[in-house]
């Protein structure tokens, strides 16, 4: 067996202790690289920057906790950032298994803000029926959510004065981790009701908004938690998502390092073989 | 009875497809109430279709315990975990706070079923590394034009990549915004003409898989 | 520290190093780890339908407000669950009809304007620019995502793949370029969607970690450290086991 | 257009001398500010009013043509009485206002086939809403007003009736796509039925052949998965007729196959398609019931019994067909590592980049579909696969000729590829 070889058999489990030394170091001693901001997300921050006072943005959720440390952060960005501007926020969740997350999120960033529930935000919950649940909210609100998440009747909550349906609203932003997701939101929601929104997904959908993006059919995409860290540094609040760029960074080198590897001891295995 | 059971739900495939096909392109009030109640009722019957999803599961343990076939220990584990966070969801009136104070099913939800839900995928990280390691190989051209583009973005999309090599942030921003951008465009305009094609053999009745189970 | 957020640590830092016992090999703590997972996440599903649909969406509307209408949904959710009666089972195609159906019909026209009208309106892009004053120019900026250069690569990608995924002529003669173009437009976006990848579930992996540092904080005890200690224990009492006992082939 | 033209004559003829005083005026009394160094010279001519078209109602249209003092300074205000009174337009209520040298037709997103009023023209939609209430079937009476500095000219007084209308024109490029590309599938399905058709040879499946053979070399069996999804999803359907395919191939050259399921129902469905390959191979006494066996509905168990299944039988040719998530990546690498060829085919395409890494050949997403219904040849796949190619030569051709005629507009600065490329927007 010849070295190249030797080194390709090795016991994956050594792998899997270098990839979590390389996550775990870095946590625990932080370097603090610094983080240039995308265009992409840059989108999505400046338009929320440019609406006025009592806006109103929507926020959906869709997702679930195999994707919070991609997405949390960025909802919380967010909602902040929503927050500081006195935006009135509505939010939503499509995916039933997120509803606890959205929960806690929109409590959590409200009470550190001092926002109150019902006049400056509102949660609906989650609703089945996925996409049918968008059209609908475009066609009447108060027939898809009749009473919020803490169960008081949608009817009449200050915060949603003057709004009907998603044709009343400022801006949506869709927070997806699969389908439904980003992409819902434009067929079913803003093809007809005409609202501008933006986007924010895990690393795994984002490549696939691109065509998206580009065609302006969405203003600005938050991609992963890289998406969640340049949203954290443009609202000027460094949270969980800028304290694991450098986990980010170590990973991402290691895994460069070992497919590096991989293809020097292949090639190397491979002349052999055609010496032989 | 085949009239019943086979031409009917055909009859019904085939109207409601036209008529909600059709709707889109009528903006007058009569058909836009059309479309409020009866995207309605599907967020209704989204629920029951939940529920349905759910239950072969509850069958498939069920059996399992009850022949108590190799490994039904775990599918106690399962029910006792599906019965428990049931009863406490109810208890609770499924909510997981109560005027921002945690229920014990929001307990149930933010310790029991975020960290399973986000470890069973977080093991996924080491498998990537180890194949990443073992078998990520230049097999072919195209692989190696893979392999390159990823290595680019993966480097371009972190704070010590574009620190050790600059260039690296702004090439993979051209990858993902042209190269990645055309190709998703493509593979979106086949994937939505193939989706128009199922849908409308759904509505004609030329795909009918999806009427599947049940006996004639 | 509350006394609930102290045994909730304990608790998801046990499960989450259950999980990534896994790692080591596959194994009865995972199993029951994964089992539990899976009866949770049921168990929430069934309790937030139960009461998001039966109590806010049927029962308050019709009870309290008299909607009516709203008990055809419910008739038509009814025969769905007819499915678990063999001899009326064929009631449930009515409803799946009624889905399937109207789910089609909302679906094509949005669709193709969506991703076909919205796609290749943003494709066809006029490749040189007027620039007032100067006359008509050709813009070479890569970085730039409106440049003449890139819209002519985002013109040549698309109709590439698209006539890679084109089944009607064999790839032959130029056929054969314009496919092997495609192929490697298509890996390019292969790779970033791999590079991508690699980058989410990092992440995921960063977030579970950061609980787990957390969690090992002495105000909870240091569950992380204990529970490692018990998980590895129990890894090796299990595989010792495994070892007296003959292997089994399942 | 006779009577526009000469409208633009006539205002141009009054303003000239107008303007000159209004600037001598305006010297005069010292004004630096912004106000208009130019000012209004006839109160908006031919307003016209009318129901918005291609809508649900309560909205109405106003169009008006330009003016020599259209400048940001100068400003329009649409006014609106919520009776039908031809009264005094004075008293009207302000329900826009913008700048002069915005809202034209042009700027709008109307497709040529629906354009109100020539693009030069001023338009702009009076919508009920919060501001004004305008209910279809009641009769308004509309004005427009034309602000400068402190100046306010008045035009004559227009009334019209919001109505809801039954069709929008706006989206009728997109019901003629819908109609072309449904009559070009169900057409070529037809076609299929009555003769054979032409499908490319998919090279993936070559690959295959070549593994069995591999296969039956090393005397090793063949591992055979059909994907995460139940016979339902059309990506377990194509991966079930491959596996027809590959089992023909396994059962005449001898060769053991292991079809490990996750699902009960599609592990029935297998059962029988091996069955019958065996038959047809004339070798149905070395068909095996439990060369198809169940394994697990769970993802990750199952993808643990078959690594442990890879790594005892050391099959030579592993076979990935059908929808796959998060294990996609788990299978392939314990297969990579015994040293066996592996064909994907999926069409996951998040798991895409996955395959083509430790794969040896991969069915990308399409392809799938092509193959299967390239081996089975049956009418209603190939005529679709069929339908859909030439909506994709319909794309292509609309992509390579809209690029071309965007260009010379752009190049020879002229509107009428317009009239091309209008068709294949979203215009709404």
């Amino acid at each position: 067996m010849s070295f190249a070889e030797r080194m390709l058999k090795i016991d994956r489990r050594i792998i899997f202790l270098v990839i979590g030394l390389c996550t775990l170091l870095p946590l625990l001693y932080p370097v603090g690289l610094p983080i240039k901001v995308s265009p992409e997300v840059r989108g999505v921050y400046e338009h929320i920057e440019s609406l006025p006072e009592r806006s109103v943005l929507f926020l959906s959720f869709d997702f679930d906790p195999a994707s919070k440390p991609e997405l949390h952060p960025q909802a919380i960005a967010l909602l902040r950032h929503a927050f500081k501007k006195n935006l009135r926020v509505i939010a939503m969740t499509l995916w039933v298994s997120g509803t606890g997350l959205a929960d806690q999120i929109m409590t959590q960033v409200a009470r550190e803000m001092g926002k109150e529930n019902g006049t400056d935000y509102v949660f609906l919950g989650w609703s089945p029926g996925n996409t049918a649940v968008i059209i609908n909210l475009g066609q009447d609100l108060y027939k898809t959510f009749p009473s919020d998440y803490g169960g008081k009747p949608t009817k009449g909550l200050p915060v949603l004065d003057g709004v009907y349906s998603l044709k009343d609203i400022t801006y949506l932003v869709g927070l997806g981790a699969g389908n439904p997701g980003v992409e819902a939101w434009y067929v079913f929601g803003k093809d007809k009701y005409r609202f501008e929104m933006g986007g924010g997904c895990t690393g795994v959908m984002a490549p696939g908004l691109y065509p998206l993006l580009r065609s302006g059919q969405i203003n600005g995409l938050i991609g992963g938690l890289r998406g969640a860290a340049e949203y954290e540094s443009l609202i000027d609040r460094k949270g969980t998502a800028v304290a694991g760029m450098d986990a980010q960074s170590a990973t991402h080198a290691a895994i460069v390092l070992l497919v590096i590897m991989c293809n020097v001891f292949y090639v190397s295995l491979r002349s052999q073989q055609g010496r032989g | 009875m085949i009239l019943l059971r086979r031409q009917l739900p055909l009859v019904i495939t085939l109207v409601t497809g036209l008529g909600m096909a059709a709707q889109y392109y009528v903006p007058h009030p009569a058909s836009e109430g059309l479309l409020t109640s009866v995207t309605k009722w599907l967020q209704i019957i989204g629920g029951f279709a939940l529920v349905l999803g759910v239950t072969s599961l509850f069958h498939v343990h069920a059996v399992k315990i009850r022949r108590q076939e190799a490994g039904w220990g775990y599918s106690v584990v399962l029910y006792a975990g599906m019965l428990g966070t049931i009863a406490v969801g109810l208890w609770a009136n499924g909510k997981e706070s109560i005027d921002g104070v945690m229920t014990a099913f929001g307990w149930v939800y933010s310790y029991m079923m975020v960290p399973l839900q986000g470890t069973m995928f977080a093991i996924l990280a080491f498998f990537i590394a180890s194949a990443a390691y073992r078998s990520f190989r230049a097999r072919s051209r195209e692989a190696a034009v893979l392999l390159a583009a990823a290595v680019i973005v993966m480097m371009g999309r972190v704070p010590l990549g574009e620190y050790i090599l600059p260039l690296s942030g702004d090439v993979s921003q051209w990858i993902l915004n042209v190269l990645n951008a055309s190709v998703r465009r493509a593979i979106l305009i086949g994937v939505s003409l193939g989706a128009v094609a199922l849908s409308l053999k759904i509505i004609f009745g030329v795909e009918r898989s999806y009427l599947g189970g049940g006996k004639e | 520290m509350p006394f609930e957020s102290i045994v909730g640590a304990w608790v998801a830092t046990g499960l989450t190093l259950f999980i990534f016992s896994f790692l080591y090999k596959d194994n009865p703590v995972f199993k029951v780890a994964e089992h539990l997972y899976v009866g949770v996440s049921v168990g929430y599903t069934i309790v937030k339908t139960y009461d998001t649909v039966i109590v806010h969406l049927i029962w308050k509307p019709i009870v309290e407000n008299h909607e009516w209408m709203l008990l055809i949904p419910v008739f038509i959710g009814l025969l769905m669950l007819t499915r678990y009666v063999p001899k009326a089972s064929w009631l449930s195609r009515y409803a799946f009809a009624f889905i399937v159906g109207v789910g089609s019909g909302l679906a094509i026209p949005r669709t193709i304007s969506s991703f076909i009208l919205k796609q290749v309106e943003d494709t066809i892009r006029p490749l040189l620019t007027l620039v007032p004053g100067e006359g008509v120019s050709f813009t070479w900026n890569l970085l730039s995502p409106a440049s003449g250069v890139n819209a002519i690569i985002i013109l040549i990608g698309v109709c590439s793949v698209l006539f890679y995924f084109f089944f009607s002529v064999e790839h032959t003669g130029p056929g054969k370029a314009v496919a092997r173009t495609g192929v490697f437009f298509l890996m390019i976006a292969f790779g970033a969607a791999f590079g991508y990848t690699v980058m989410a579930r990092m992440s995921l992996l960063i977030g579970r970690l950061t609980d787990l540092i957390e969690f090992s904080d002495a105000s909870y005890g240091r569950p992380t450290l204990w529970l490692l200690v018990v998980t590895i224990g129990l890894l090796i009492v299990l595989g010792r086991r495994a070892q007296r006992e003959p292997p089994q082939e399942s | 257009m006779e009577r526009e033209t000469y409208f633009v004559k006539r205002t141009r003829g009054t303003a000239g001398p107008f303007l000159k005083v209004m600037m001598v005026l305006a010297a005069l009394v010292g004004l630096a500010s912004p106000v208009p160094a130019q000012t209004v010279s006839l109160p908006p001519h031919e307003l016209r009013v009318f129901d918005t078209p291609s809508d649900g109602g309560g909205s109405l249209t106003v169009v008006w043509p330009p003016a020599p003092h259209d400048s940001k300074e100068v400003r329009y205000q649409v006014l609106l009485s919520e009776g039908a009174e031809d009264g005094d337009p004075s008293h009207f209520k302000v329900v826009d206002e913008f700048s002069s040298n915005t809202h034209y037709v042009r700027d709008s997103k109307w497709p040529w086939w629906t354009r109100p009023a020539g693009p030069e023209q001023h338009h702009a939609t009076i919508k009920n809403g919060k501001a004004v209430e305008l209910k279809s079937g009641n009769t308004y009476a509309v004005a427009l007003a034309v602000v400068a500095g402190e100046q306010r000219i008045f035009s004559s007084v227009v009334q019209a009736a919001p109505e809801p209308n039954w069709f929008n024109w706006n989206q009728l490029n997109n019901l003629l796509l819908v109609l072309g590309f449904g009559g070009i599938v169900f057409f070529a399905i037809g076609l299929a039925k009555k003769r054979e058709m032409f499908l490319r040879r998919i090279p993936g499946l070559d690959a295959v052949d070549e593994a069995i053979g591999r296969s039956t070399e090393l005397g090793k069996p063949i591992l055979y998965l059909t994907g995460a999804h139940d016979m339902n999803d059309p990506s377990t359907i194509a991966a079930a007729v491959i596996l027809g395919r590959v089992a023909k191939r396994a059962a005449s050259y001898e060769t053991e196959l292991l079809v490990p399921h996750r699902e009960p129902i599609t592990m029935a469905v297998c059962q029988e398609i091996t069955k019958q390959a065996y038959l047809e191979a004339g070798k149905p006494d070395l068909f095996k019931e439990d060369s198809n066996f169940f394994i697990t509905t769970d993802q990750f168990s199952y993808t643990a019994a078959v690594d442990g299944i890879m790594l005892r039988k050391k099959p030579a040719a592993n076979f990935f067909m059908g929808a796959y998530f998060a294990e996609s990546l788990l299978l392939t690498e314990t297969g990579a590592s015994t040293g066996a060829i592996q064909i994907a085919g999926t069409d996951s395409d998040h798991q895409l980049p996955f395959f083509v890494t430790t794969c040896d050949y991969t069915l990308i997403g399409e392809e799938l579909y092509a193959a299967s219904a390239y081996l089975s040849r049956e009418p209603v796949q190939v005529g679709t696969l069929r339908g859909q190619d030439i909506g994709k030569a319909v794309i292509l051709g609309v992509l390579g000729l809209g690029t071309l005629l965007a260009t010379a507009g752009v190049a020879l600065d002229v509107q009428w590829p317009q009239l091309f490329l209008d068709v294949f927007k979203d215009v709404k």
